[in-house]
């Protein structure tokens, strides 16, 4: 049902816990649906330094959470903007198609943290 | 596949096939093949066997071999017998009682005959462990009630229901009762005249029987009318040919099941007690789903605060134990158990649920084996969870 | 029971499970046994299995896997694709066409229909050798006709459909088109493109497969509702756990069926054609039923007059020939095949008739035996009937 | 399906044939139905001493058609007259419920032979 890939990310996620010294931070989803993702990121120079995620959601929630980090570390707050879910999914090698959902959380959390960002930084 | 140690605690779901049901079986295929409708030798020995299996069956439950028809499983037992007593009666009314935790099989049934059928369903409340009560049953029936259906025991909370005292009451009302029992045969004694049912579904698969059959007791005198038309199978009510080594496999393991009843029901509920009670010591957060004692011998349910049900299933498949959650997002919806909203739980609490079945090959080792590891799973869960105590439900 | 030596010819009826078949099935019994819907790791081994099988009966229509689903067997095949159709084109209307030959799955599930659900259906004649005239189908079409369902293969006299016509006439209609392929598979081509039908019913028992397991294909785009309503499974189109052993065992049979089908077909068609012509030559006032070559490769039919069918099988049975005829006086029904009426046969003769059908195990030592010993038993039961040549028919 | 009697009669059916000098003889049954007996007696001094059947039908038609010309070979005619089907099915160890009608027939078979003989021999 899930890809080595996925699987891998789910049992060996990257870039789990908190940022204290977070620039943004944003949290999606709800847990009656039974999905979320909160994702703190550190900007520094319009580069992305730092990421670090919490989930509570499925295996694929997790994997993408963990995928989604990985894919914006290093890169540029508009670069970070432009990553679809479909990317994400891809990068896991696929998702099973009722789990596409939790390529869209993640997403949409990467969205929310930097949105938050932006918010605080109006400047950046 | 690595060959680590498995612990299947999935028995709920399905069962192995025993050994001596299989071997029961096997001469069933290449052997003998008869087509137990057809004259000749061949044909009649395959007879013999169904309906050698047949007296099995009804000895299992107190019933009349020939108040026993074969299916192909649980799901289909469940919709003949809801279907038929709705067509059949429906010159007397159109209104079904059941509960809100009934197996899909009897509520999407019930679903299907309200939406295009034109019947009124009740599904009734349970209680917080998961029961129904009777007098709800009671006050529930009405001129036009045609049947009651409820399960005798759940198969994602384990809770067992009041079908003796349900029985009584449809009894007395003159409705037909119908119990959905396939969680039941083999963990607790079935007797369909001390329940005073009039129509019981069973399903092989969940005694360690072969997959694919079942049976419905229809009671002497209750009407039925056709899941399947065609050849004049199970005295025309059921066509399809026989399922031969099925049938054969089914009557075995309900006459294993049925004999080992009690002493396998005891060491169920040993190892289940020792199973929730060690769970619970262990971890904080947790509760108990069902009823602490009228519960099934083999049934564990839990939910785990702050965690998602499939994360730790996929955990603890990984660490070799095999078990199922409360949360159906495999088939795509998104919405955790029925039956665990009907208990009372909050979605968040529903989808943190965990299933560990009990079946035959299972030991106190296995039980050791997941109170070692169940602990530092949900620790780790819960680390990267965004829920703690303090910040339950953002929702 | 004797070792006498046993010759099957009912395989029309069922047939003996292969050994390569019940090879691949014995893994899926006790050593993996999970259920497919499950998610861990027993039950995606168990999934993959049932997925591999989907594509096994796909290639073999020349069909998409995922327009496969596995259903209890044959019957229940037909029943939902007939009622399916029925319920969910009723809006748009409510006459159906078969023919006057189908199987009782066919032919009782269209009279419920008929009688309970307010359908009209249209029973097309045969001609003498049980072919239905694509012609009749084409003046059959009304504005509301929902569903032809014509079977590809008569499972009594082997007579072929011109199902090719008649599903090139249904398309043209935009009628949707089901085929009862029960006993076309592993004996001719089968491809639902060619043939364009929209669903078609198979049943592996019938070539060497287990009993009680089938599958309906569903052309994608072809709306359906539930049968069997319950559990997500077979993608919410059949609910109740996957039969996995049987559907493994269906896999297997209908690859090695059909990867052998040109050389089987052959072979049985010289044993059949042998067959036919010593019993018409050794026996006077004998005639065959169905097309002469339009055939069935396995299937022989014939009428033996002033004798009956039982008396015939019974008396082939204790010389160890197993075989059946098209008198259905065990149902308790005093009437004879309604196949056998629909060729134009009267019921005196229809009650004389015998089928014998081929399969794997049959070799040309078994029609030297079935010619020397069918002779006299016609003769003995002749000696003993009140009817002859000179006194046909005393009704 | 069949007791072992059943299976006897049919295989080994006792009394099969005509009787050129019948005294009376008896035809029931109709090929449509599947079933018909034929069923000749001999009656001397108010004894059947003879009898024989032909039948066109099953196993149980068969066997009931050999056992009930058994059962009234010997006896006198109203003897013979009060032979049931019932009696003649019990004397084959029974019949499946669906053969029923096979004993019936054998017993109006053998009624219709008594009663063309009590015609043509009023006075007997
Ligand atoms: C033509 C045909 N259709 C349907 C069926 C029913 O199949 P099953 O016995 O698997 O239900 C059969 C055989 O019994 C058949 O020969
Ligand atoms: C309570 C209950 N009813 C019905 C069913 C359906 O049985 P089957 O899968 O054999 O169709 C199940 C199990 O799946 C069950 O647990």
């Amino acid at each position: 049902m899930y890809s080595d890939k996925v699987m891998d990310h789910f049992e060996n996620p990257r870039n789990v816990g908190e940022l204290a010294d977070a620039s943004g931070s944003g949290t999606v989803g709800n847990a009656k649906c039974g999905d979320i993702m909160k994702m703190d990121i550190k900007v520094e120079d319009d580069i992305i330094t730092d990421v670090k995620f919490k989930t509570f959601g499925c295996c694929a929630a997790v994997a993408t959470s963990s995928m989604a980090t990985e894919m914006i570390k290093g890169k540029t707050v508009s670069d970070a903007l432009a990553l679809t879910n479909r990317a994400v999914a891809e990068a896991l090698d696929g998702l099973p198609p009722v789990k596409m959902h939790c390529s869209i959380l993640a997403e949409e959390a990467i969205h929310a943290a930097l949105e938050d960002y932006q918010k605080k930084h109006p400047q950046g | 596949m690595s060959d680590k140690r498995i612990i299947y605690l999935d028995n709920a779901a399905t069962t192995a096939v025993r050994k001596e049901v299989l071997d029961a079986m096997l001469p069933w295929f290449i052997e003998h093949y008869g087509n137990p409708s057809s004259i000749h030798s061949v044909g009649r020995d395959a007879k013999r066997a169904v309906e050698n299996a047949r007296k099995q069956v009804a000895m299992a439950i107190g019933a009349q071999p020939q108040e026993i028809y074969f299916t192909g499983g649980g799901s289909e037992s469940d919709n003949w017998a809801i279907r038929s007593a709705a067509e059949m009666l429906q010159s007397k009314g159109k209104h079904i009682i059941t509960s809100s935790v009934e197996h899909h099989a009897v509520l999407h049934t019930c679903e299907y005959l309200e939406k295009k059928q034109g019947c009124r369903v009740t599904y009734l409340p349970v209680d917080e462990d998961g029961r129904v009560n009777p007098d709800d049953v009671k006050a529930a029936i009405a001129e036009d009630t045609v049947l009651i259906t409820i399960m005798a025991a759940n198969n994602e909370i384990g809770t067992l229901q009041p079908i003796a005292e349900i029985g009584r009451i449809a009894k007395e009302a003159g409705v037909l009762f119908h119990t959905d029992a396939v969680q039941a045969i083999g963990a607790i004694p079935v007797d369909v005249n001390e329940w005073n049912v009039g129509l019981l579904s069973l399903s092989a698969h969940k005694f360690h029987g072969p997959k694919g059959v079942g049976a419905l007791y229809i009671r002497k005198g209750v009407r039925m009318n056709n899941l399947i038309y065609g050849g004049a199978q199970e005295k025309n009510l059921r066509a399809g040919t026989e399922n031969l080594a099925s049938i054969v496999g089914l009557g075995k393991a309900i006459e294993l099941a049925t004999a080992e009843l009690p002493a396998h029901a005891a060491r169920m509920t040993m190892l289940r007690d020792r199973l929730i009670r060690g769970i619970l010591e262990a971890i904080p957060d947790v509760r108990l789903n069902g009823h602490a004692t009228q519960r099934l011998p083999g049934n564990v349910n839990v939910s785990v605060r702050y965690i998602e049900g499939e994360s730790l299933l996929m955990r603890l498949d990984l660490a070799g134990v095999e078990a199922s959650s409360g949360s159906a997002c495999t088939s795509g919806s998104l919405d955790p158990s029925h039956v665990l909203l009907a208990i009372g739980l909050p979605h968040e609490i529903a989808h943190g649920s965990l299933r560990l079945s009990l079946g035959n090959g299972n030991t106190d080792a296995d039980v050791d084996y997941v109170l070692k590891v169940l602990p530092g799973i949900v620790e780790t869960l819960r680390a990267m969870s965004p829920l703690s105590a303090s910040n339950a439900c953002p929702a």
